[in-house]
């Protein structure tokens, strides 16, 4: 099995999938001559052609739009938002008319797209390149989105997300882009939306995270399982909506706490819905307050600060023995 | 050279049938009679459902609705000029043009009376026609979509997409016009300029003294045609489609017509205009002059109109028993279609609803 | 006092508000000649003059947009979105520009302005026009939510939300527009933006509304009143965020029990940022789950199925009777 | 009358040095010496700053960052032409008219290393100019706004707004520009055609032969410029804002020019273009037209080039050394500016990040 980033696992599986399936059709901003400000789409054009990997003009609601209207006539468009941050000027297109064309016509008309958008901080980038509002885009009904943290299920995801019947938003943690490498099965692998997955199984404490803070988080989970002993069940959501509450309300029946790790801002959050699925089906079995370690509610500040706002591998042990003692 | 001229632009308009139903012969389209009569047809049920939705509507049988009378001409002449396998993109004054696609009449009743089912077309009819678009201006880069798609495939099928006045002020409308002309996509963009976008007259809405000329901003061949004249929105869409399927790129046509009546049942116009603007304007609608151009052509007579009215009348009445005797959708289809396949989760909320329901139906 | 519906009094607040300070301008679609498609803002034109009163182009973004000019101008814009439903068109400009010009200068620049929409459902409209989506503008930092639900707290919170040196969305109840009438005070009255108000104390369940869920869940409380004897506290949130979840954790503390009461889907949503902030400072002294009465994950039915799915008041009833007996 | 003439449109192009210097004197402005000198002085800081940035970016000492380098003509030509109490709205092309307006080059140093203090400008300075704009074209429906209060109130203060070629294509520089126009608001909109959007180059960016006739669909004035020809840069904004001052509404200009580095140091051009285009570009570069120009007129020579360089590379220098060592800034002021008065449940979590941030840095 070859070794991959991220950027590698993901490349792969778009030239997977549109060599299988030629209603697959790639569009966005410098994706094709360029390949991706990040390279993710790199030699696409050259292999497909530039009838399936367009370089669009600079309109994100009209890449959306289009999308739209290209997935209604058969096509199966994966488009590209060149940062989550700018992917707001195409909301009304997501909230009004991707996820709703569905309901709309009761399944006559349906959109299957992907909308790949990288997310998140931690790459001195300048303003509105460093967000994470996944919850923004969880809450719209309609929608799926799906957030990786490895080479291996971001490729095994997008496969699927692409084969999906329904519009998914498709965030890639940037950070986690080319930080490591992992070994990517060469026979195709495709992994079920909806589901998350339980990383590593464990009694004492469920911890819960999602895309680039997987790592930070593996990382405290190992310094705490040398240290102290305690064991961990870890999840990975994977799916952001719907959310795979089964799992986790498994997981915290079992354990009877959680810290739950998020890059985004606190209030309105992910981990606020997690925390209410808990509320709904396990809160008689906890045994501490769930614990939210997440980012502030601040405008996201610029890079020179960002490292202190992104819960750093000593921040999330702190959380997780906090839990324990409680 | 320093100072220099750079690029000239022209902004032609078409009119075919004048005010009166007179024809100007050089520009007759070649149609057959028959061709004629089914676009007066067309045109003549649009305005028949929209009276009587009208009514219902006032009688509280159906919802809020916005009425197309005066505004007949554009759709149906565009639905004429297109084959089956076009795509029909509408805004939301294209009552004409639906009908004439094969929309059923008990389907725009139940659409405005607050039914998805509404929108669930035969399936030869829904194929290439979407619902109407409430989001303004949000269908135009559907349809460049919907056109890259067609080329790309090797079709010659070719897109038609409706957007009012109003429309033209939304970044979408702009953002749509450019992709398609960068894709050189089979596109015909029709804007039915009713000189209104509610309470807001055109004159307020963009400083151009044209609509038309917001293509010159994309070098897209744009004209301005007469909205209330049939032969001419006929001419001008055909033009354009034939282009489109020629590989000539998209089209801009704004079609200057006139809402005669209130943006939708819950607006009051008399708010913000004048009905002498109005009077105006009911000279000058569409079926009239559609009209004297047929008796003139001896196609229609006095007999043959009221035979139609009496037969579109029962075809109105047929729809809106349909409408009214239509057995009662179960409440829970929404569950059904936000996606696909239903997550657990979703079908834990459907059986909470659904015992709610039962349990306040009981009460 | 003058009876007055919800229209009348947010009619009053601005008329007030422009007559106090002259740097208030109203902008947005249909607002001047027309008065507004629901009449609010009814004779402003008359009385201020096209220059402080602007019939817009149909273009949402431009709207904020140019709101913001003027706000950077010193100027202190209040733009309607005609719905909340056609917001999205502008939330760039909110995410981007409007809630980040004081984190982005320090201070330097920022952006007084308020962005007033109907929300929600009851009135038999078209598709777009019944949504409650306040969940995705209070995610966002740098922005406050405010949500009235009779014609005193409108008036009274809507003339804090101009004088607010901060952007503020403004979402008004479209269902209670005219549906009832309150008594508001002549003189001026301002109510701080940020604070729940306890419309009544009790000791045995929390019930926790915004909006225009606040008239049905009053009527629900009613009945349990006169049928079991109950004592409930009703909070009326009136800010979504920043949220005071203070007034909420104090009355969960002394009650044990709490419901909330949203006309919103049920994932991602308020409700679910309420049950965690309880899971944070009240955790141990539930004695029952937070029931979350709220829409469910669906796309927002059209009108001829929403009086199903809109919680009607034997649906508030029984959530509060199962709590209460849990 | 059936097919008639409606309207018709031209686009100029200004150029009034032309690429080696020489001027057409009958369109050459009346501007002194002095304004001569400090607009090339102007154009020269910038480069000097640029081509500082790029060293200080590939030793890791500041942060991703556009250079402007082959685009100083425009924006410091506007500048030369504004006054104080105009707005100068940016989009990041734009670091010549910055330093011109007063930004302190500590300021852009540490802007581009992460700190929002780099954007809180000396009062004078910051009183009319904005931060870079990062959201493309979400600037431009800004100008509108802020063109409109300054009619409102009656000032003669106008509105300058720069906006890259790319950002033609999104929904708000059409927004902008038509609510400028239906307000005849006192707006001067500046698209810098630097032939590039990151990869994309402009004939793919919109079908349009140039981007000025783009303010046709306003029926806004609207010119095409030499952007690399100071003088005509100043020539077309300084009449622009005449006529914006005298009530005469928006303009709209496409100023070409070319970026002659890459899009950002993330960026590399060799992905995507030919060197042969960028050399191309080089012998048309501003600094070095204006330069023979100056030379021309006697008003400049090597040795003055000389003095002026180095006394650049002292004040960038300077600069450096100020922003090297600037006093570190707390952590938390990100909490401080979220609203103008902290609410408790912030106030709480800047408690909660303070004995984080401590832990960690004692640890
Ligand atoms: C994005 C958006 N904003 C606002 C509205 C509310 N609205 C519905 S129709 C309309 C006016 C449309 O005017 P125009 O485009 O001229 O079409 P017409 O109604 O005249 O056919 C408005 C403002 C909407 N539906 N969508
Ligand atoms: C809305 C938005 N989409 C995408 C980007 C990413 N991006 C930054 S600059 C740029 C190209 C801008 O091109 P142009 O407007 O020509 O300006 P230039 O960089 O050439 O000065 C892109 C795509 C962005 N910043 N904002
Ligand atoms: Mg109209
Ligand atoms: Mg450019």
């Amino acid at each position: 099995m070859p070794k991959l980033t991220m950027v590698q696992a993901i490349n792969l599986a778009l030239r997977e999938e549109m060599a299988r399936d030629e209603r697959v059709v790639l569009l966005g901003e410098d994706i094709g001559v360029d390949g991706g400000v990040f390279r993710v789409t790199d030699g696409l054009l050259d292999q497909f052609g530039p009838g399936r990997v367009m370089d669009t003009p600079l309109a994100e609601s009209a890449i959306l739009g289009s999308a739209i209207g290209m997935a209604l006539a058969g096509l199966r468009p994966v488009a590209e938002m060149q940062f989550s941050g700018f992917s707001y000027l195409m909301f009304h297109q997501w909230e009004g008319n991707a996820t709703r064309y569905r309901s709309r016509t009761q399944g006559q008309h349906t959109c299957p797209l992907v909308v790949r958008m990288p997310y998140g901080g931690g790459v001195r980038a300048l303003e509105h390149h460093s967000e994470s509002r996944e919850a923004v885009y969880a809450h719209v009904p309609g929608g799926k989105v799906v957030m990786p943290s490895g080479p291996r299920n971001a490729r095994a995801l997008l496969l699927s997300a692409i084969r999906d019947p329904d519009p998914v938003i498709f965030m890639e943690p940037k950070h986690s882009y080319r930080s490591f490498r992992e070994e990517v099965p060469e026979a195709e692998e495709v992994q079920p939306l909806g589901q998350a997955q339980v990383v590593q199984a464990g009694d004492d404490l469920t911890v819960v995270g999602w895309g680039a803070m997987m790592r930070p988080l593996l990382k405290a989970a190992e310094e705490i399982k040398t240290a102290d002993g305690p064991s961990l069940e870890i999840i990975d959501l994977l799916t952001i909506s719907p959310l795979d509450s089964a799992t986790i309300c498994a997981s915290v029946r079992k354990t009877g706490r959680c810290v739950i790790v998020q890059e985004a801002p606190r209030s309105y959050s992910v981990a606020s819905e997690i925390i209410a699925r808990i509320n709904d089906d396990a809160l008689l079995y906890l045994e501490a307050p769930v614990k939210r370690l997440a980012g502030y509610d601040v405008v996201t500040p610029y890079f020179g600060r960002e490292k202190n706002y992104i819960a750093p591998v000593p921040r999330i042990v702190r959380a997780m023995r906090e839990t324990l003692a409680y | 050279m320093p100072r220099q001229t750079l690029a000239e632009f022209t902004i032609e308009s078409l009119q075919v049938l004048d005010e009166d139903g007179r024809v100007d012969a050089a520009l007759e389209p070649a149609l057959e009679p028959e061709e004629l009569l089914r676009l007066y047809r067309g045109m003549s049920r649009a305005r028949e459902l929209d009276q009587r939705m009208l009514k219902l509507q006032r009688q509280g049988r159906i919802g809020t609705f916005g009425p197309c009378i005066g505004q007949e001409a554009v759709s149906t002449a565009a639905a004429l000029a297109m084959r089956p396998d076009d795509w029909f993109i509408g805004s939301f004054r294209e009552l004409g043009g639906r009908l004439m696609r094969g929309e059923p009449m008990v389907n725009t009743l139940h659409f405005h009376n607050g039914w998805e089912e509404g929108n669930v077309l035969p399936p030869e009819v829904g194929r290439r026609m979407l619902p109407l678009t409430i989001i303004v201006g949000s269908q135009v880069p559907h349809a460049a979509g919907l056109g890259y798609a067609a080329k790309h495939r090797g079709e010659d099928a070719a897109v038609v997409c409706f957007m009012g006045d109003g429309a033209t002020s939304e970044g979408d409308f702009h953002e749509g016009l450019n992709f398609a002309a960068v894709w050189q996509a089979p596109v015909v963009f029709v804007s039915q300029n009713n000189q209104w976008a509610i309470s807001v007259p055109r004159e307020k809405q963009t400083h151009s003294r044209t609509l038309a000329q917001k293509g010159i901003a994309y070098d897209m061949p744009c004209l301005q045609v007469d909205g209330n004249d049939a032969l001419a929105c006929y001419v001008a869409v055909s033009e354009a489609l034939a282009r489109a399927r020629a590989g000539g790129g998209p089209t801009f046509i704004e079609a200057v017509t006139y809402r005669l009546m209130m943006h939708t049942t819950a607006d009051d116009p008399r708010k913000y205009r004048d009905e002498t603007q109005e009077q105006e304007w009911w000279r000058k609608e569409p079926l009239l002059r559609f009209r004297q151009y047929l008796i003139g052509k001896k196609l229609w007579n006095e007999k043959q109109e009221e035979a139609l009215l009496a037969e579109l009348r029962a075809e109105v009445d047929t729809a809106v028993k349909a409408f009214e005797e239509a057995a009662a959708w179960p409440p829970d289809r929404p569950f059904e279609h936000v996606f696909a396949t239903m997550h657990p989760a979703l079908a834990q909320q459907r059986q909470e609803f659904l015992a709610h329901v039962k349990e306040e139906a009981d009460a």
